[in-house]
């Protein structure tokens, strides 16, 4: 690449570098091109669908649940669900999973209980045994970016042991400024490691717009600095999402290394149930986020092929209300752990010099509910 | 001055008072943060200011701690006075590089060409039932910090009091603001501009059975402790250290000189918390006056639990009260 | 295994033998950070592992500590036992976001579904002549974290001992090699794979007047002043802690039970350091036995000085002498 | 831009980059087009020669002053001497400079006294008193990539304060890799900051080589992933470097934004005094960084305009001996600081609960000293 820039006889071109979007179904529910049906199969639209009205519904009710004081503070997923089943889908369960707190529905898919999801945000550290999902998969993280860093080094322990699995994790739009997502997927990119990256990128940091977070203008590009390939989908567009994941997952279980995959979507909600975007966010944003939200264009989609009805609607919402019910009853009658778990899984066996601690922990832990019995009782 | 008005304040109020004190009266004061500007901050602390400073002193920063604790670095050795916010205390680890390795040192490391005269405010500690990593108190990790000061507050004015003074500060300044007392009660601050001293403890209560070392919101706990012991007719001196360093143990000593008996109180692990060097120069200074062992009454060596499990780890009244009659009963 | 020869090593050569040994018993053991492949570490604490284990298990890592702290906690996830290296410890503050946050918590925070078997090494502590932030001695900001360890050995064979159990242990441990004893003196090292106790205080010497508590490179001043005593009819019984976290108060207990007089030494800056945690336990367990003051021999509260003045910061023999003749003048 | 990507008719091309080299006098001493007279002027190019001439010479001389015991651990420039001088003639005294360990030259020419810099590396903090430097010029950074963050800071105070000078920072290669390198030229791009980043890619970082500290093919490309243009120069080209640097400050300073700027040089030394490189580095590898060094093709082309000659070169070298000389003479006799210094400069004023620390050092000091005339008068 000889070409002289900007007609400076002293300078020349030594790197090209071109970002691309994918889109397959429109915010109207049309396919931009013609959908070759082995992939776009009614099995597969019609299951994404399912999964998504589904977390919608399981996000309504745990929103409800924490204004109702039985569980704490949760960020809703409301318009980030195309990305949480496009991963879901995509995965292997051998894959390992290295979430942010945003993903429920990909959790879902993963095989995490509704009850482990709402012990977590209702403050149980035993929402994390995740029993019936892959066991490898980590646990929520909450310090931001930092399970970029984790996947880094669970995609190293694959390559290590000549495993043909891949590693996929997700952040926010805020958390790539991070140095932990640069230093990350720039490792990612030296070593070649069978690593996905996720940035649901939904406008949003809480207050933060994405035109304050960075001057890039994608973050898919920032993989050109980890000399890596990145692109855009929209992250509306399950069927999008689902496809590009895939094909990124492939090819990192086939050693052809790592890709970052910016969905682009929208935060319909406030940041958590902590916060109140009206502090910042203009209504009109928030209705042109509406316009493009990913559920309703998979249903006239779907319509529109016969692939789905009011019928399959009904009894459809029903069923998940059945689910969610008793994934909520399975949460409310979950018994409180033992106080002494707060002790028990810092060590493998709990040092000596912590005896006298857990001690009196059991016995300040054995008249603290006791009191409570007694306010109860009166 | 004086003939200003006293307003209501609760604690996150009297910071946010203070903070508007001193960018009025310095330009050089600016603040930074994540969603400090638009947002006014998670807590509010810092609402109103974009609006009345505008966005070159008020700047959302984009989501990067050791970046807003290096920018703030940069900005101080030119002379600006920033006032760093992050977010929760438990996000602070990222920018410890920074505040160890040139807030603490730049002054010293120059040998006063430059220096680093911010503030680095952080939220702490627990009992707010927040999810994980929202409730940490690691003040003892910058407590053994050269270079540093660490100060905490307990209570709406000394807040707005020790923030001036932590503002005009020529050194960095890590400003621990214990969130659980927020908005706990309401206190007529002054808006006068009066800073309080660093470096010295307050002493909130005065007594002669025994000495109660505590800061930040268990003085709270602390307070309510040494009521219930008045009525059995225990007279309780309680100290506010306030500013964990420079640690003042003049005034802990002459207090235990006058009492024979102390009782440190603090949320934050016990292993190698503040409490531990305040027992520890006890140990080396009023071994003579001592007429029973000190007692740390403080946080497991453990992680705060998730919020279900919080109340095991938090320090109760009766907790504090058991203590002190321990060591009165002592020999 | 003991029919081995036993080879004559230095500190360093140590560390090398007890990670060589480890990777060939347990091929999940890997060692990652800058410069420990092809240069073999800039002290040759990994030289030769390369080689021997190839670029899959022995990895040169871009210049990023948050990485590879963090890059450890994603393989000790999986089940790897990952041994990383920061190259001093003035450059480790930048991973201990991971450190607090994760590699600390891990198996809390999934009940015990994963776990964190990593172990963190870095030289650390002063007196090589070196540049800015190559001199830190930190120890204390992690005794403080719950769900760490941290150990620190003061001989060649100790340090072949504890490394292995280090790597050998189910969570992880911050391993503090003091480099300034290096390659002070060779001990005889015999490679038989066998592992000390992690946990434990040693004794490495019995005396009946006074305790003196030290770890690290001060052990060797901590012995010299100890013999020198000795001639003076002086009887020092010297405590090496080695494993800071969690801390073994049992041994320094019955020690000062007996001797009644305790100096504890440490090259880390005084306030907030691991020693005030040793005075503090004394304080609240050991007061009817003290019949002198507890003495804390640290360093200043300031950061290591250039090496020019190095040897202003450094605590010398004399010192500890003196500190020991004045606890037993006292009373 | 609606081209498709591999003709997948669901992908459309949304960003494109283009990173630049700049070359203008080549390894042989050719000007690789014609150079305008007005830049490439006789002064400008004998000031950037005799600048590179008298540093290398200094840093030998630091070097033997280590070898020899006089002096601690030194971090040679050898073959970096051409970013050093394009830098320090680009600059103005206002602006503000944060540089790295291996700024021999640039410090130099920011009026840093030859004593200054040998009283740092002796380890003196003296050293960054700097006397005759700007006053706000940071002192080195060791810690690897933090003045960068440091220097978006210092562009905030500059762009608050409606200033209108600019800051440069330096960093390495392998400072490219940390955290602090990202997150803070991501604000540099937002906040459009007056900032210049110069990265002197010496292609090794200790041991580790160019091309396992990150898999981008150019270190500028990092600057796409913060939104802000990067371009690369051929660092051993003193006149290359000054013209790019140039350029990029005087748009720094008209608030035109910031920019990147990777110096491509050759590391001809060991990593520092303490290291040795044949441990890692192939002898040819360093043969070929022999060729391309910046001293000699200078030379040439000085010499095919007739710019300079031998006379010239040999009054030089012995005015430059005799600085030197000068410098280390006042080095080798600046008394030590007062012990003390190591608590008066801790804060603006000693806290009261140091004092008896401070009277401690003071007793200490005086007898270490006592001690030490003692063994000399031996
Ligand atoms: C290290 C760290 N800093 C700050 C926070 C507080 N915080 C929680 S979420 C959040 C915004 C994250 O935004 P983004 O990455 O875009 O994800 P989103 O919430 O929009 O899905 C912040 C600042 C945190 N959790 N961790
Ligand atoms: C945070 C940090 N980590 C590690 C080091 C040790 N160290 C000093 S220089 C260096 C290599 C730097 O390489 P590069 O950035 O390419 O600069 P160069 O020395 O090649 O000019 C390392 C790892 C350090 N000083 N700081
Ligand atoms: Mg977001
Ligand atoms: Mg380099």
């Amino acid at each position: 690449m000889q070409a002289t820039i900007n007609n400076n006889p002293f300078s020349k071109t030594v790197a090209q570098f071109n970002i691309a979007y994918t889109q397959m179904i429109n915010h109207l529910g049309e396919a931009v091109a013609h959908l070759d049906p082995d992939i776009a199969n009614e099995k597969l639209l019609t299951d994404l669908y399912k999964s998504m009205v589904f977390i919608r519904l399981f996000d309504k009710k745990a929103v409800a649940l924490q204004r109702t004081g039985k569980m704490g503070t949760y960020p809703s997923s409301l318009g980030q669900e195309a990305v949480g089943v496009g991963i879901g889908y995509a995965m292997n369960p051998n894959d390992v999973f290295a979430p942010y707190y945003r993903d429920h529905a990909a959790l879902y898919l993963r095989g995490v209980s509704l009850a482990d999801m709402l012990l977590y945000w209702g403050g149980d550290e035993r929402g994390s045994l995740i029993n019936g999902a892959p066991q490898f998969d980590l646990p929520n993280c909450v310090p931001i970016a930092n399970q970029i860093t984790h996947a880094a080094g669970i995609a190293c322990a694959i390559k290590i042991r000549h495993e043909k699995n891949a590693v996929l994790t997700t952040c926010g739009d805020g958390a790539t400024s991070r140095g932990d997502f640069y230093e990350a997927i720039n490792l990612a990119g030296i070593w070649q490691l069978p690593m996905v990256v996720v940035v649901n990128n939904n406008q949003w940091a809480i207050s933060v717009s994405r035109g304050i977070q960075t001057a890039a203008e994608t973050i898919a590009q920032k993989a050109i600095a980890a000399g890596m390939p990145g692109e855009q989908v929209d992250g509306n567009d399950a069927l999008a999402v689902y496809s590009v994941i895939k094909k990124a997952l492939k090819k990192a279980r086939a050693g052809k290394g790592p890709t970052l995959i910016e969905a682009i979507t929208y935060r319909l909600g406030d940041h958590t149930t902590a916060d109140d975007a009206t502090r910042y966010r203009p209504p009109e944003a928030l209705n042109k986020g509406w316009e493009l939200e990913p559920i309703k264009r998979l249903q006239t989609f779907l319509h529109n092929n016969n692939f789905w009805g009011p019928e399959q609607e009904r009894a459809w919402i029903t069923q998940c209300e059945q689910n969610i019910t008793q994934g909520v009853e399975a949460y409310l009658n979950t018994p409180d752990a033992p106080p002494e778990d707060i002790f028990d899984y810092l060590y493998a066996e709990l040092p000596f010099a912590m005896e006298e601690q857990r001690q009196h922990l059991i016995a300040k832990a054995r008249s603290l509910n006791a009191n409570k019995k007694e306010e109860e009782s009166l | 001055m004086t003939s200003l008005p006293p307003l209501k304040k609760t604690l996150v109020e009297a910071v946010n008072l203070a903070l508007a004190h001193e960018m009025r009266r310095d330009e050089s004061v600016v603040v930074l943060g994540e969603d400090v500007a638009t947002n006014g901050g998670v807590f509010r602390a810092t609402e109103g200011l974009k609006d009345e400073f505008g966005i070159r002193r008020v700047m959302d920063t984009p989501l990067a701690e050791a970046l807003i604790a290096g920018v703030a670095v940069g900005m101080a050795s030119q002379g600006l006075k920033p006032v760093a916010e992050i977010q929760f205390m438990g996000f602070i680890f990222a920018a410890m590089e920074h505040i160890i390795c040139h807030a603490a040192r730049m002054r010293n490391r120059t040998r006063g060409r430059l220096s680093c005269p911010m503030v680095l405010r952080a939220p702490y500690g627990g009992g707010i039932h927040a999810p994980e990593h929202h409730s940490e108190s690691t003040e003892a990790l910058f407590a053994h910090i050269p270079g540093l000061r660490v100060v905490v507050p307990s209570s709406p004015a000394r807040t707005y009091g020790l923030l001036l003074s932590a503002i005009r500060d020529p050194d960095p300044v890590i400003f621990l603001e214990p969130k659980r007392i927020y908005r706990l009660n309401k206190q007529e601050v002054i808006d006068n501009g009066e800073a309080l001293p660093l470096d010295v403890c307050f002493t909130l209560r005065e007594g002669k059975d025994i000495t109660l070392v505590t800061w930040g919101a268990m003085v709270h706990e602390a307070l309510q402790a040494a009521d219930q012991l008045a009525q059995q007719g225990i007279s309780v001196e309680v100290i506010d250290v306030a500013t964990l360093k420079p640690l003042d143990m003049e005034t802990i000593l002459h207090s235990v000189e006058k009492t024979g008996r102390c009782v440190i109180v603090h949320e934050a692990a016990r292993s190698n918390g503040v409490g531990a060097e305040i027992a520890a120069q006890l140990a080396e200074k009023a071994l003579l006056w001592l007429q029973a062992p000190v007692k740390r009454i403080a946080g497991y060596d453990i992680p705060m639990p998730y919020f279900k499990y919080e109340q095991y780890y938090m320090i109760h009244v009766d907790e504090i009260i058991q203590g002190i009659e321990e060591t009165l009963a002592y020999g």
